[in-house]
């Protein structure tokens, strides 16, 4: 049956145009509607500058725990700053965070899942050894331990994410490399004599790198969360910075009076986290469904 | 069986080994070293000289890794700056309140989650599949100290449901339940929606294997193919993630108890950090670590000792 | 009298590249106690027939025309899913193709023996002695301490006989068999070749044996049915198929089987050209694009053409064809 | 030069090693020998054929022959030179002059490069770039009967017997003397074989190629090999020329083999040695004659003593009671 059905197929290129892929992204509720969250929080991070009416740092000491209204359209905090134009800049870090410890995880995950899947025995059992220790410390007890020494910093906090990260990435990596390793058509390109390099770059990684861009794009919504959430125990952002998670604290602090601070600060956490997810989730149904069933 | 179990066992002792050497190795990278962080900025250099050889500091690294590692394996995590308690005793102190919450966030995740995973699974592609699909992806989504803050704004500051703050008078078990059910709900309810998705799916996948297909064609009832020959193996897999899920767990419990402002070890070392208490630190990091792996240890030997494929494996 | 008569069979799958056309009009008959053989190349919809008799089809596939008759009375193609529960693994059992995922690999043998037979009233006990019964029968030795084993504790054929165990414990009148013995060595596939003859003539129930070994059905089936791209083009006697096809899709089948030939030859010969799409069939005969009878006859679909007995073929050309070697 | 055979293969030994420290420790068997002492010649323009049971170690042989696999011990000779002595740039010229099929079509050609790129790439791994590869590839596509446009496909594009074709394309892409092939027909349809031997059987005439078939199909076997061996637990049984072997194989399990296989001829009687028992494990194999324990014809010598190889005719043959020529299956034992 199947076997039929491919047979007269006419030649089409695996990755169609983006075109179609975004129609089957809008169609999905689901995924029209994280896309949408995910413009709207880029946007919004992309002109901060622009669309908030007053510097996130401004204190108004005459203006301290305003509710929301028409000139502070989420309220003000403790020291009377306009929690609106904290949060588009809180989203500005958040972003840059997420994006950047992603992208150092997987360069980083995929080199060394390469490594370990590829390389000889002993070296993917010490990586493993190492991918398994690291994967033992509790995130953010590793993340406290580091800050104790260290001291409260954005630095710290994209280490502990990319060194928490990095294992995931480089296990799945390493599993498929793993198999792709005794698979046919690189047992085939081995018999032509091609190199380590060429079946590295040639027939493994095009094969194992499109599941692994989908898992990291889901991993944002998880990193913004530890950025927030280490800002919030006060071990990321130092206090004057905007932060989602330290405006968390603020509000948390006064929550019996001044609810309003914890509502600024928790629900552009909520509506990141849940865009990024609904779209990570979309995207991954539509490219490779298999995947699925590896979560 | 026996020999899988000692040889996973085994593993986790090499594991927790190597884990500790990054840890003393993380401690001798960074700069500004323990003593001086211990005393903080106003210690004078001979003050922080007197500490450092107190701490074998001026010892050589492999020495101190070793001091390190086998007072550790004794059970000697240091002593405390502070107080001169021993470390491991403190720790040990507040470990029963961190348990208990994890134990109520699994508890929460299994009763709910395997129940609305099955559901899903047979009713799949049904509107109850995507309601229970969609709240799943939203509450794993969703940062579970987010949702701590906000079940402690509405249910105990606004609703006054619930109490806000504390573990509970102790020996009083019905308001120590009490005071578990929001924290434990809160790092639970994303675990309800992880096992509920990992239910489903691994459900699916095994209702399509082809022995079920077999135990179709012989005419076999359809709950009896659910429930003893498909939930039998789709189950294994929850295993695994829920012993993984810990190490997620303990660090949700931070936010939890710092949030509910409950004993328990997170919040013990978040107030060690402040007063620069660095032995505290260590320890619990040890000891959470430990506990991690022995349970992702138990998860591997349970998912053995229920699958007759690796049972016999290693008979 | 017979057990499985199909008549007239269609059955669609909706797919994302549009309606594809699985079966066409399907005619076959299973007679009472006999050993019938599908044979067909991949696509030829074999699979989808067994799926469709045992009401297993895909949830986008769907009966567009005809009936399955079963002993003469049930259509299988209306019944309920209660119904057709009762009669598979009591009345129809099956036999697949792959002997390691066919059994479940957390239950034990014994366990799956005894859930097969939970309509009867027999004990535990009496049931796991029909089991031992039946496993002696297919040549597991030792079945006694067998049954509390678990599948991957038996080799591929072993599992291949308790699956025939398995098929053949609740006596049925119809066993069919999907490619049972093509995962497995020639030495053991003549074995279990060997062996369901054997049981057939001990139990007396009709068999649907599906393979694309054309030796395995000669040497097994009393009669035979040629698939090609969802349609039956030819049934027969085997012998009468073998020694005298009228359809040219089986004149060139049976051509190109190289264990016809008994020495080496400079060119084997094939079927040129290509299986026609399913999503867009062709009007007329399915076999035409392929054909050197082809005509202008041929765009229009052929009846099922009586050539002799019980040997009926879809060729207009059937009278054409007689005695010419492909 | 002209005496050396193309390749000379003698008493090869491949091990795989199982299980890890503890059950070293626990002294229990670590290694398996997959391929256990095995030696035959392939002279130029000639075609060997390896047949056997699956796990009979004809894939493994295949792939230490091209050196995927290290061999334990024995020599490999290739146009009078030992593999084991060659260097990394010997290796890579080695894989210019033996190229290999593998069994699975689809799954032998990587998913992620068209046609275009699976024909030009054993061009750009041997630096071989400067030629016109369009041109090359437009050959290529030639030569084994697919249509210019296929250039473009994917793997998954194709059915079973155009990526069986595009593999062979790929095979003699560099103008190969030796192609191994692993089960070139496993998987597809009879029309299907069909035209994949007739295409070997014309590129080798062609081409003047040797070839290395393994293959369980014996009908395969007779259709293009001029010699075959048949392996049985990691060793050779009996190797022979095909013809002679299928008119009277001297092994019983050769004969086991041959009339195990079912003919499209209702009226056929089949007087069949049945082989009762499994396969042996390679990790507890049979004293003796490792064939004894599935032997009809095993007699207590069969147990005691491994049997020596004899030269019978043009074939050789491990046995203590070989088969007399011209009687074909003499016995019919039942499998109870």
């Amino acid at each position: 049956m199947s076997d039929q059905a491919l047979v007269n197929q006419p030649p089409r290129r695996r990755f169609a145009a983006i075109g179609p892929i975004f129609r089957r992204i809008v169609r999905e509720p689901l995924g029209a509607f994280g896309l949408i969250l995910v413009v709207i929080v880029v946007f919004s991070a992309l002109f901060a500058d622009v669309i908030a009416s007053y510097p996130p740092t401004k204190l108004s000491p005459a203006e301290r725990f305003a509710p929301a209204s028409f000139q502070h359209l989420l309220g003000t905090d403790h020291l009377g700053r306009d929690l609106f134009s904290r949060v588009l800049h809180g989203g500005r870090i958040a972003l840059a965070i997420a994006l950047g410890a992603t992208g150092l995880s997987l360069a980083g995950g995929i080199l060394l899942g390469l490594i370990a899947g590829y390389g000889p025995r002993w070296l993917d059992n010490l990586l493993l050894l190492l991918f398994d220790a690291i994967k033992s410390f509790p995130t953010v007890m590793l993340a406290l331990a580091l800050v104790t020494l260290t001291g409260p910093s954005l630095l710290a906090v994209l280490a502990v994410v990319v060194l928490v990260n990095v294992p995931g990435y480089a296990r799945i990596i390493r599993t498929q490399t793993l198999v792709l390793k005794s698979a046919e058509h690189v047992m085939a390109a081995r018999s032509m004599g091609a190199g380590t390099a060429r079946i590295l770059a040639v027939h493994i990684l095009p094969n194992v790198i499109g599941p692994i861009l989908i898992l990291a794009s889901m991993d944002i919504p998880v990193v913004v969360a530890i950025e927030a959430g280490l800002s919030f125990l006060g071990l990321g952002v130092r206090p004057p910075l905007p932060s989602w998670g330290a405006i968390l604290n603020d509000g948390f602090v006064n929550i019996r009076d001044s609810y309003w601070i914890v509502v600024a600060g928790g629900v552009p956490i909520i509506l990141t986290t849940l865009g990024f997810t609904f779209l990570g989730e979309t995207l991954r149904d539509v490219f490779d469904p298999r995947l699925k069933r590896r979560q | 069986m026996l020999q899988y179990a000692l040889k996973r066992l085994g593993l986790s002792v090499v594991i927790v080994s190597v884990a500790m050497a990054m840890l003393f190795a993380m401690i001798y990278v960074i700069p500004g070293d323990p003593a001086s962080v211990a005393l903080g900025p106003r210690a004078t250099p001979e003050m922080v000289q007197a500490l450092r050889s107190r701490m074998g500091l001026d010892q050589p690294i492999w020495v101190q890794f070793a001091r390190f590692y086998f007072s550790a394996l004794r059970g000697d995590l240091g002593i405390e700056i502070l107080s001169g308690r021993p470390v491991l005793g403190v720790v040990f102190e507040q470990l029963p309140f961190t348990l208990a919450l994890i134990a109520g966030a699994i508890s929460w995740s299994v009763l709910l989650g395997i129940p609305l995973g099955c559901v899903a699974a047979i009713r799949r592609g049904g509107f109850v599949d995507r309601v229970i699909g969609v709240l799943s992806v939203a509450v794993i989504a969703v940062p579970s100290f987010v949702i701590a803050i906000y079940s402690l704004l509405i249910f105990a500051v606004a609703l006054q449901w619930l109490p806000a703050i504390g573990a509970g008078e102790p020996g009083n078990l019905g308001s120590q339940l009490k005071h578990l059910i929001l924290p434990s709900l809160a790092i639970g309810v994303g675990w309800v929606g992880y096992i509920a998705r990992m239910v489903r799916a691994s459900m699916l996948e095994t209702l399509e294997a082809s022995h079920i297909r077999t135990a179709r064609a012989f005419g076999l009832p359809e709950s009896r193919i659910t429930y003893s020959y498909a939930l039998r193996i789709a189950i294994l897999p929850t295993i695994t993630l829920l012993g993984v899920g810990v190490g997620t767990m303990v660090s949700s419990a931070v936010f939890a108890e710092i949030v509910f402002a409950r004993p328990g070890i997170g919040k013990l070392v978040y107030e060690a950090i402040s007063v620069r208490n660095y032995p505290v630190v260590t320890g619990a990091v040890l000891v959470t670590t430990v506990f991690f792996v022995v349970v992702n240890a138990f998860a591997d030997i349970i998912i053995a000792a229920l699958d007759p494929r690796v049972r016999s494996s290693f008979s | 009298m017979t057990i499985l008569d199909v008549k007239d069979l269609s059955v669609d799958f909706v797919t994302e590249t549009g309606t594809l056309q699985a079966l066409r009009k399907v005619n076959l008959a299973v007679p009472a106690n006999r050993i019938v053989g599908v044979v067909g190349e991949s696509g030829c919809g074999k699979s989808t027939l067994i799926n469709t008799v045992l009401g297993l089809l895909a949830e986008n596939g769907a009966v567009t025309s005809g009936e399955i008759l079963f002993e003469g009375q049930s259509d299988l193609v209306h019944l309920d899913a209660n119904g057709m529960r009762a009669l598979r693994g009591q009345k129809i059992a099956t036999v697949f193709q792959d002997p390691m995922g066919a059994l479940n690999p957390v239950l034990s043998v014994g366990r799956q023996m005894r859930d097969i037979q939970y309509r009867s009233a027999l004990s535990r006990k009496e049931k796991d002695a029909r089991s031992i019964e039946m496993l002696r029968k297919v040549r597991i030795p030792d079945p006694e301490r067998r049954l509390a084993q678990f599948p991957h504790e038996f080799s591929g054929g072993m599992k291949q006989r308790i699956a025939i165990a398995m098929a053949l414990l609740m006596q049925p009148s119809l066993l069919i068999a999907d490619e049972p013995t093509t995962a497995l060595d020639a030495t053991l596939e003549v074995a279990i070749i060997e062996l369901l003859k054997d049981l057939q003539q001990q139990i007396g129930c009709s068999v649907l044996f599906i393979s694309h070994h054309l030796g395995v059905i000669a040497e097994l089936c009393d009669d035979m049915i040629v698939m090609y791209a969802g349609e039956v083009v030819e049934h027969g006697s085997t012998r009468d198929i073998f020694h005298n096809a009228r359809h040219p899709y089986t004149k060139k089948l049976l051509a190109c089987d190289p264990a016809r030939l008994s020495r080496r030859e400079p060119q084997l010969p094939t079927i040129p050209g290509t299986l026609p799409d399913l999503r867009d069939r062709p009007k007329g005969c399915i076999f035409q694009a392929r054909c050197e009878f082809t005509d202008e006859a041929c765009a229009e679909m052929p009846p099922d053409i009586p050539v002799g007995g019980a040997h009926v073929t879809r060729c207009w050309h059937a009278g054409k064809t007689t005695g010419a070697r492909a | 030069m002209t005496t050396e055979p193309l390749l000379a293969v003698s008493n090869l030994r491949v091990r795989f090693r199982i299980g890890g420290v503890i059950s070293a420790l626990a002294g229990r068997l670590t290694e398996i020998e997959a391929v256990a002492g095995v030696g035959f010649t392939l002279e130029r323009g000639q075609t060997l054929a390896l047949v056997g049971e699956s796990g009979s170690g004809k894939t493994t042989l295949a792939r230490a022959v091209n050196g995927l696999q290290p061999a334990a011990s024995g020599s490999i000779r290739f146009e009078g030179r030992e593999l084991g002595n060659f260097s990394n740039a010997g290796w890579k010229s080695l894989r210019r002059k033996i190229s290999m099929m593998f069994q699975d079509p689809v799954g032998s050609l990587s998913p992620r490069l068209s046609v275009r790129s699976l024909l030009a790439e054993p061009f750009a791994i041997h630096g071989l770039s400067g030629r016109s590869l369009n041109a090359e590839v437009e050959r290529l596509l030639a030569l084994v009967g697919l249509p210019r446009d296929f250039a473009d496909r994917y793997p998954h594009q194709l059915s079973g017997g155009q990526a069986r074709r595009v593999g062979v394309a790929r095979a003699v892409a560099l103008d190969p003397v030796l192609i191994i092939a692993d089960e070139p027909t496993a998987g597809l349809d009879v029309s299907i074989q069909g035209e994949v031997l007739n295409l070997l059987n014309s590129l080798r005439d062609r081409m003047g190629l040797s070839m290395l078939i393994i293959t369980h199909n014996l009908h395969v076997v007779r259709q293009i090999a001029d010699r075959m061996a048949v392996m049985y637990l990691g060793r050779f049984v009996e190797e022979g020329e095909t013809e002679a072997i299928f008119q009277a194989p001297r092994h019983p399990y050769t004969a086991a083999l041959l009339s195990a296989n079912p003919e499209p001829d209702p009226d056929k009687v089949h007087n069949r040695i049945a082989l009762p028992a499994d396969v042996p494990s390679l990790l507890d194999r049979p004293s003796g004659c490792e064939f004894h324990t599935r032997c009809p014809f095993a007699q207590d010598i069969c147990a005691g003593q491994v049997p020596a190889s004899s030269a019978l005719g043009t074939s050789r043959l491990t046995c203590h009671f070989p088969l007399d020529a011209g009687t074909r299956a003499v016995k019919t034992i039942a499998t109870t």
